[in-house]
């Protein structure tokens, strides 16, 4: 089944189901689309779920102990020239394989919940289409065999959040959010083109495979990528640099963060789909793709990540200490922890002990997928009730909604990484990583998780305790602010996930070189991160638990920070002066003006002069015979004059 | 099969609808004559498909000839390859959806259906034709129809608009004249007699020296066309002034006439001018790519902002062309052929929501793709392609370019490539604005609720187009097998003549 | 003694050629104009006269030339004044500077 | 000499037999029915023109006075079938006139001393065709007898066209005097390029120049365009333009061949000056009859620039030329001169919305405006293109981006008059014209013209041949 062109039904069911739902579905099946998305994204799980089976345990590993990748199919898309074309593939590998289970596991929740939270949207079928088109492009882009095929599927997911994003579109916000987040991605992903046009010409292909296996052993073509520089900077690492400006822009690195929060405009399932579990980590899976080649012929490349994905996480989590609006804060949890991703593959080494920083980045990419999508869908289900965003308007939750109550509560717990729960193994090993390679780095980034485990039990306090908001929801007062099972079903699956993918011996299946990677569980280094995981919980306690002013006070004390953090320093605003004032005003308007005035203006100036000249000469057709004979004769003599006496001599 | 019925069928149309007595006949007979074109470009794809599976490694197919002005060695003679086929095939298309789009033209019906079927014969004949003054003959026909069509069905300052893109163009043909006269006088078919023969001709060096003079001018004639920057400016005014079915017909097929001339006539008879000039042609490139794209985005008519995209767009063509690589040329026929499909769409999209808002001024637009789902479905797909999004057309034109243009290991020819990547971005800000102004938002005026949606015409047309687009955007390999092959012959025939 | 030799004819005819000039360009009347077309059309007759005389006395082509000038330019003028006439009968005048109602 | 005077100057001789035959009616004045006299004069025409393709024979009289060639044929059959769609087309106006036979006396013997002219051997004969073509014409400008601008007109033609044939006599006497002969075979022989000799050979060429309204020649043209009727506007642009031409390309070229560098410059000259000139006058017009006074002021520029290649090519395509230049010309005063006599409207502006009322007379004009610009599929394209690959033969490519160049600008001007037919709005537009069905025979030959000239390339083909 691993060579057999079957595992191409796992993008290909849901692209027919957006085809099916998107051309007929408005008419046909409008309420049947629901179901026909969730059992095509069934059929899916199923089939990776095998595969991976299959994968790691009936084909497990070969001769030399690793997982060997396999090009399950390839196909010829659109041929360059000789050697670098488009190629249409599916690669199996244990990161591709662990992200179609990923992907397809969590969309497949998201489908479920979905039938419950978007009941009785007219644009039910359109919706459904959007989702499947979206996991279409998803599955395609891990999958891809094919540097260029990526950057196919990455511009698909981009315009499918784009369209998600803007579901509402009678909505301003929505629209402009979903603007702004096509147009800020489409600028990281001018990166990754020019980083694919180098890396191309370079390496003479646009196969992964190739691509590494060029790059990493030496040879001509790694000896021209390093001896070319420009700027005193070799090809190489500006391919590599380009590459992963185009991954910080799907992944809301800092600066190209600006777009995740808005983006929460969109319908809440689809922000715990694509805007938090799966689209974001694209950027990490394209660094964890080039892995070989960041981090064994370019360092310099790879500290770049580094120090990208532990600002951002820490700027981040700064931020999400202070927003108001749950999503928003969820949506820079979300920023935070991909920049833990970031780093953690940024201070990996590559292979064995050293290569730590990669398993471990893939593992809170697994793990985090599970809260995270649990966090978000337990937001939706409060929003649902409440019909607000802002925490302001809810608290004291738990008693209409206990089972959301729980739910939430793991997912909390998880990412702030108390044990036993996922989010603590996978932290705890970047943290050992981090701290194995790069100390200042390490205290960052265990600060930052103490921060993290605040602002979520901020989040949680504030919905589910401190004081009622009657007034919220009167009309069902006592009564069960529940959803539908559809709802509850997903939160409850993800919430066992939440507690238990954490035992998984992850090491086992992902590693940087494929060789299996034991990582002991050591409960001293440990001790740190939980204490201060628990200090920040007890922090949130003390400020959150009943409503009183102490959070309001302390407010006040912080006075600028605070207010600059809530402005989310002010990123946003500087953004829109940058483009609205200095691109449109300095670029745009004169652009304009010089075609309309100067190249249009020298084209009817040419008619105008024409006009005033013939308007200048009419004089001379005077009406007057004799004057018209002394034209004449003037003409005879000045020619006789020019070609006799000039001409002759 | 016989190339001249790609000139008689259009020719046969138009007479008959002069014969017509009402619009209903008039439009069914020009319907009919647009699908029967139509198939003949199918069957002319499918049978030169066969012929080249077949082995025949002729340059150009179908050929024939027939002798017209003895004295001046002028013929008629035809032929195609894959590149002519590409371009016949886009004017079948943009042609049927041009007809069916202006179904319900009710002032003077008739003249405006012959006139289009004029503008159909003039392109059909320009891309088969392999003699130089029968080629000129052709790209001159269609000057005159489009001045018509602005002038007298057409909106706004229309008349201003009409004259100018008719003189523009007429003096970017005069100055093809010229070089085409430049050409005939400097070579000879073997028995010592000038000649037109493209062919012929391409067997033949022309003196540097001359090539020098004419090849600019040559060029630049043939650039007025494609909207080469600086003069660009007979577009925007011309498709805004134009009515529907001329504006998708100006920028979808007319402007690439001007990019096949370039490419077939002068820079395949002048190599070394092409190479000598080619700085230059990616400067202008260069340039019409960013600065079309930056007064874009400042246009508030939905129209002059498709007009200054195509500019942008056709920029594109000319970089391909100006990189002298295969892969860029094939880009650049490309991106001829996907621009011509994706304009032509998004023109008839304006055309369909102005027909029913009665503005094309996108701050009084807004919420159209809930009163009128299918035309807003169909402008947002247009201007996804226009920004280039794959599974579309105008990805993988833009791809193959930017991929051909990298090639060349120039510094200038770098940045001019990035700088062309970098337009995609503002490609994307000054659609999505437009988009989002126009089509999505809140429902700015209540009786945009009452508005009717496409009909049948109109969804044909649509549909016919997005079918085009995306088979392109799709499957894209079986247009680079079509046009690669003959890409490289001009590839080769560049380096040859420069090798020695 | 000296003959009076060709040079001496062709100054003459010369003269008279100008003389018709400035008497065509700077007279108002459309007789007196008629008139210098007369004195230029003369002053070919001398020449050709002139030339057949000194330079080709073998051939007669000059003078049957001058016949033909004078006889056309007999019907010329004649056509001329009736044109003349015609104009006088709604301008009741003959100068000529008042013809110009068709200009620019 | 024989009978073969008889066949030699047929041509002359039937137009002899046609005046004589008119003349004898207008003494008899028994045929008081106008349309009876005028189907009689169109028949003679025609079959003068029918006579024309019979018995043609190359040969010479008069001991070289008068001389014919193929080609020579070929000119006077297109000088009189021009003549035979110009009394078709001035069939309604002559109907009101009561001096129809007198037209037609008057224009055929213009159409006579054209022949003279034509094969003329000799300067003698020459300038008695020359004047006979002259003479007469100026009558026929003021055959308007009761208009003002008819007798205007008429006065500023024979003024200035007796001052320009005395300048031509001048020179011409001057010829004589340094080559000691007038006959055309003879005269090439002694031409040294002296200074007296180019004196007169410049005088000479002015003569033409005026009667070809080159700049700075051109004064007389628009003023007695615009003053003289329909007919005869139309027989002065096309008719007696091409005959000099003809005379001018054959002069030129047999004679003066040796002073070719010199005229070639003159050439160069006189396109420049009367292409901007005539272009830059035309734009502006509001008359019909004065802008296409100007208009084929251009048209002798683009001519002229045929002429520059020296040889067989450059006469071809100026013959060609003149060929399709009578068709579309024609056309255009066809329908000018039906809405004359209907309504007297002769401006721009009248012809506002005239598409509405006449569709088929609007396209008419449309296409003959579009042949005069060289638009295809007309044969005026054909024309241009050939006229301009014969001039660039000399290489002069400034001069060839030139005349191209300046094609734009005319077509500017012609575009103003499709645009008032097509575009221009009118609250009032022009009723249907209604035309005598002589006129419409006559219109749809011109029509079949501009359009077939083109596309049949037979008759390039023969003008080169019997050149060659």
């Amino acid at each position: 089944m691993l060579h057999s062109k079957i595992i191409a039904l796992v993008p290909l069911l849901p692209f027919a189901v957006f085809l099916l739902t998107g051309l007929f579905g408005r008419k046909y099946l409008k309420n049947f689309s629901g179901i026909l998305g969730t059992l095509s994204l069934l059929v899916a799980f199923v089939i990776s779920i095998y595969t991976a089976y299959e994968y790691f345990f009936i084909q497990g590993r070969d001769a030399n102990g690793i997982f060997e990748k396999i090009i399950a199919f390839k196909y010829t898309w659109l041929q360059f020239s000789p050697g670098v074309s488009i190629d249409m593939g599916v690669v199996l590998d244990p990161i591709s394989i662990m992200m179609i289970v990923v992907v397809t596991f969590i969309s497949l929740m998201v489908h479920i919940y979905s039938m419950g939270y978007m009941k009785g949207e007219e644009r039910y079928a359109t919706y459904y289409s959007f989702l499947s088109l979206f996991t279409f492009s998803m599955l395609g882009l891990v999958l891809a065999s094919n540097i260029f095929q990526i950057y196919i599927f990455w511009e698909l997911v981009g315009v499918s959040s784009f369209l998600l994003i803007g579901f509402y579109y009678d909505k301003p916000s929505a629209v402009a959010a979903a603007k702004k987040a096509f147009i800020v991605t489409r600028f990281a992903d001018l990166g990754f083109l020019i980083g694919i046009l180098i890396l191309a010409f370079y390496s003479g292909t646009l196969d992964f495979g190739t691509l590494i296996e060029r790059f990493t052993t030496h040879n001509e073509y790694y000896s021209a990528v390093t001896a070319a520089s420009f700027m005193g900077v070799s090809a190489l690492t500006w391919g590599l640099v380009l590459v992963f400006i185009g991954g910080a822009g799907k992944s809301a690195m800092f600066p190209f963060h600006v777009w995740l929060p808005d983006a929460m405009e969109g319908p809440t399932p689809v922000s715990a789909l694509i805007h938090a579990a799966t689209m974001v980590v694209a950027g990490v899976y394209l660094v964890a793709r080039l892995f070989p080649v960041f981090s064994l012929s370019c360092p310099p490349a790879l500290e770049v990540v580094t120090y990208v994905g532990i600002f951002s996480s820490l700027f981040a989590a700064l931020i999400a200490c202070t927003q108001t609006d749950i999503k928003r804060v969820l949506a820079y949890s979300t920023m935070s922890q991909i920049g833990f991703m970031m780093f953690a593959l940024g201070v990996s080494g590559y292979g064995g002990e050293h290569g730590l920083g990669y398993m471990a980045s893939m593992f809170h990419l697994f793990t985090h997928a599970m809260f995270k999508a649990l966090l978000f869908l337990g937001a939706g289900a409060v929003i649902h009730f409440v019909h607000s965003n802002d925490m302001k308007d809810m608290g004291g939750l738990r008693k209409s909604m206990p089972i959301t109550h729980i739910t939430f509560l793991i997912a909390c717990l998880a990412i702030a990484g108390i044990p036993p729960f996922a989010g603590f193994f996978s932290k705890e090993e970047i943290l050992a990583a981090a701290y194995a390679n790069n100390k200042p780095v390490f205290v960052v980034a265990i600060i930052t998780a103490g921060i993290t485990a605040f602002y979520m039990f901020r989040l949680y306090f504030n919905i589910f305790w401190n004081k009622e908001k009657i007034e919220n929801h009167s009309h069902e007062e006592h009564s069960h602010g529940e959803g539908p099972m559809t709802m509850l079903i997903p939160l409850s699956i993800l919430a066992i996930c939440a507690i238990g993918v954490g035992f998984i011996p992850f090491g086992k299946f992902v590693s940087s070189d494929g060789k299996e990677l034991i990582t002991e569980f050591n409960p001293m280094f440990s001790l740190g991160p939980v204490v201060l995981a628990l200090s920040g919980i007890l922090l949130a306690l003390f400020f959150y638990k009943k409503a009183n002013g102490k959070s309001d006070k302390v407010a006040e004390a912080l006075g600028g920070i605070y207010r600059a953090t809530y402005k989310k320093f002010y990123i946003d605003e500087i953004y829109l002066f940058i483009t609205k004032k200095v691109v449109f005003n300095l670029v745009g308007r004169p652009a304009a003006w010089i075609d309309k005035n100067i190249v249009d203006g020298v084209i009817n100036l040419s008619a105008t002069v024409a006009d005033n000249f013939s308007e200048a000469i009419r004089p001379i057709q005077s009406g007057k015979v004799q004057q018209y004979a002394i034209y004449f004769f003037i003409g005879a003599l000045s020619f006789a004059v020019l070609f006799i006496y000039f001409w002759k001599n | 099969m016989n190339l001249s019925l790609l000139i008689l069928v259009p020719l046969l149309t138009a007479l008959v609808i002069l014969t017509c007595k009402n619009m209903y006949s008039v439009r069914w007979v020009a319907f009919i004559g647009s699908i029967v074109q139509l198939g003949l470009g199918g069957v002319l794809l499918f049978q030169y498909n066969a012929a080249r599976a077949a082995g025949n490694t002729a340059q150009m197919l179908f050929e024939s000839r027939a002798s017209w002005y003895q004295a001046l060695n002028i013929e008629y003679y035809v032929g195609v390859d894959g590149i002519s086929i590409a371009m016949i095939l886009l004017t079948a298309f943009v042609v049927t959806a041009g007809v069916l789009i202006s179904w319900k033209m009710d002032v003077l019906t008739k003249e405006f259906f012959f006139l289009i079927m004029l503008l159909s014969l003039g392109a059909y004949g320009f891309f088969i034709s392999l003699d130089l003054f029968t080629m000129f003959f052709f790209l001159e026909i269609a000057v005159i129809p489009k001045f018509l069509l602005i002038a007298i069905w057409g909106s706004g300052k229309k008349e201003y608009s009409a004259m100018k893109l008719a003189l523009m163009l007429m003096g970017g043909s005069a100055l093809v004249l010229i070089g085409i006269l430049g050409i005939y006088f400097n070579t000879n078919d073997g028995s010592g007699h000038h000649t037109f023969d493209i062919l012929k001709i391409s067997h033949q060096h022309i003196p540097i020296g001359i090539q020098t003079y004419f090849f600019p001018i040559l060029f630049t004639g043939f650039g007025v066309f494609t909207a080469m920057f600086p003069f660009h400016t007979w577009a925007p005014d011309g498709h805004s002034s134009a009515p529907t079915a001329a504006s998708m017909f100006l920028a979808g097929i007319s402007m690439k006439l001007g990019g096949y001339g370039c490419l077939r006539v002068a820079t395949y008879l002048m190599p070394e001018g092409a190479h000598q000039y080619s700085w230059a042609i990616i400067l202008v490139a260069t340039i019409a790519i960013i600065y079309g794209a930056f007064a874009t985005l400042m246009q508030k008519d939905l129209k002059y902002i498709n007009a200054y995209s195509s500019v942008s767009h056709c920029g594109f063509v000319l970089l391909g062309i100006g990189m002298l690589t295969k892969t860029a040329i094939t880009g650049a026929v490309m991106q001829m052929v996907s621009h011509g499909l994706m304009t032509a769409l998004f023109f008839g999209a304006i055309g369909m929501l102005y027909e029913r808002t009665h503005t094309r001024q996108v701050k009084q637009l807004g919420g159209l793709l809930k009163s009128i789902p299918f035309i807003g479905v169909v402008f947002m797909i247009a201007g996804l392609c226009s920004l280039g999004l794959p599974g579309l057309s105008g990805f993988v034109a833009e791809m193959t370019v930017f991929m051909g243009a990298w090639q060349v290991q120039e510094f200038w020819h770098r940045l001019a490539t990035i700088l062309a990547c970098a337009s995609i971005v503002v490609t994307a800000v000054y659609i999505l604005r437009a988009a989002g102004a126009s089509v999505m938002g809140p429902i700015k005026d209540e009786h945009f609720r009452a508005l009717k949606d496409a009909n049948w015409n109109e969804r044909l047309a649509s549909v016919l187009l997005l079918f085009a687009i995306v088979a392109i955007g799709m499957a894209p390999f079986w247009l680079t097998k079509l046009v690669g092959p003959d890409s490289q012959i001009i590839m080769d025939h560049l380096s040859n003549v420069v090798g020695h | 003694m000296n003959a009076i030799g060709l040079p001496q004819i062709l100054v003459v005819s010369t003269a008279l050629f100008f003389i018709g000039v400035y008497g065509f360009l700077t007279r108002r009347n459309m007789i007196s104009m008629l008139m210098s077309i007369e004195l230029i059309l003369n002053s070919v007759n001398i020449n050709f006269i002139a030339f057949n005389k000194y330079l080709f006395p073998g051939k007669l082509d000059g003078l049957f030339f001058t016949v033909i000038i004078i006889t056309i330019a007999a019907s010329e003028a004649a056509v001329a004044i009736a044109i003349i006439i015609n104009l006088y009968r709604k301008y009741k005048s003959i100068d000529v500077e008042d013809a110009n109602s068709m200009r620019f | 000499m024989g009978n073969d005077f008889f066949i030699l100057m047929k041509p002359e001789l039937s137009l002899m037999l046609i005046i004589f035959i008119l003349l004898f009616l207008k003494i008899w004045d028994g045929i008081k029915e106008v349309s009876t006299l005028l189907m009689i004069a169109n028949v003679l025409l025609l079959a003068n023109f029918v006579a024309g393709f019979f018995l043609n024979k190359e040969g010479v009289l008069f001991s070289g006075m008068y001389h014919t060639t193929s080609l020579i044929a070929l000119e006077k059959n297109v000088l009189a079938f021009g003549t035979l769609l110009i009394s078709m087309m001035a069939w309604d106006w002559l109907k009101k006139h009561e001096h129809l036979l007198e037209f037609y006396i008057l224009i055929l013997s213009t159409l006579l001393g054209m022949n003279f002219m034509i094969s003329s051997g000799n300067f003698m004969m020459l300038y008695l065709g020359l004047e006979l073509s002259t003479i007469p014409l100026a009558a026929l400008c003021n055959f308007d007898l009761d208009k003002l601008k008819s007798s205007e007109a008429a006065l500023k033609m024979i003024m200035s066209s007796a001052f320009a044939s005395c300048i031509l006599l001048f020179g011409i006497s001057l010829l004589y005097g340094t080559t000691g002969s007038l006959a055309f075979s003879e005269m090439p022989a002694h031409l040294d390029g002296g200074m007296l000799q180019l004196l007169a050979f410049i005088f000479v060429f002015v003569g033409f120049a005026f009667k070809l309204s080159i700049v700075p020649f051109h004064f007389w043209t628009a003023d007695v365009y615009e003053g003289s009727p329909v007919a005869v506007t139309s027989y002065l642009s096309v008719i007696s333009k091409g005959a000099i031409v003809f005379v001018f390309v054959t002069t030129l070229l047999n004679l003066f061949g040796t002073l070719g560098t010199i005229w070639y410059h003159m050439l160069v000259i006189s396109i420049v000056m009367t292409i901007t000139v005539g272009n830059l006058f035309a734009m502006r017009q509001e008359n019909l009859k004065r802008f296409l006074a100007f208009s084929s002021i251009t048209q002798v520029g683009y001519i002229l620039l045929g002429l520059t290649n020296g040889g067989s090519a450059g006469s071809a395509a100026s013959i060609y030329f003149l060929i399709i230049y009578i068709f579309s010309n024609l056309a255009a005063f066809g329908i000018i001169g039906m809405v004359s006599v209907q309504t007297g409207k002769e401006n721009m502006s009248d012809f506002n919305g005239f598409y509405k009322k006449n569709p088929l007379l609007g396209w008419v004009l449309a296409l003959a405006m579009f042949s005069l610009a060289g638009i295809p599929p007309t044969a005026g394209f054909f024309g241009k293109m050939f006229l301009v690959t014969a001039g660039a033969v000399k290489g002069n490519y400034l001069l060839i981006t030139f005349a191209a160049l300046n094609m734009v600008v005319s077509l500017y001007y012609y575009l103003r008059v499709v645009k008032a037919i097509f575009v221009n709005p009118n609250e009032s537009p022009m009723e249907a014209i209604k035309g005598s069905w002589s006129v419409k025979i006559a219109l749809g030959i011109c029509m079949l013209g501009v359009i077939a000239t083109g596309f049949y390339s037979g008759i390039y083909d023969y003008i080169v041949s019997i050149l060659s």
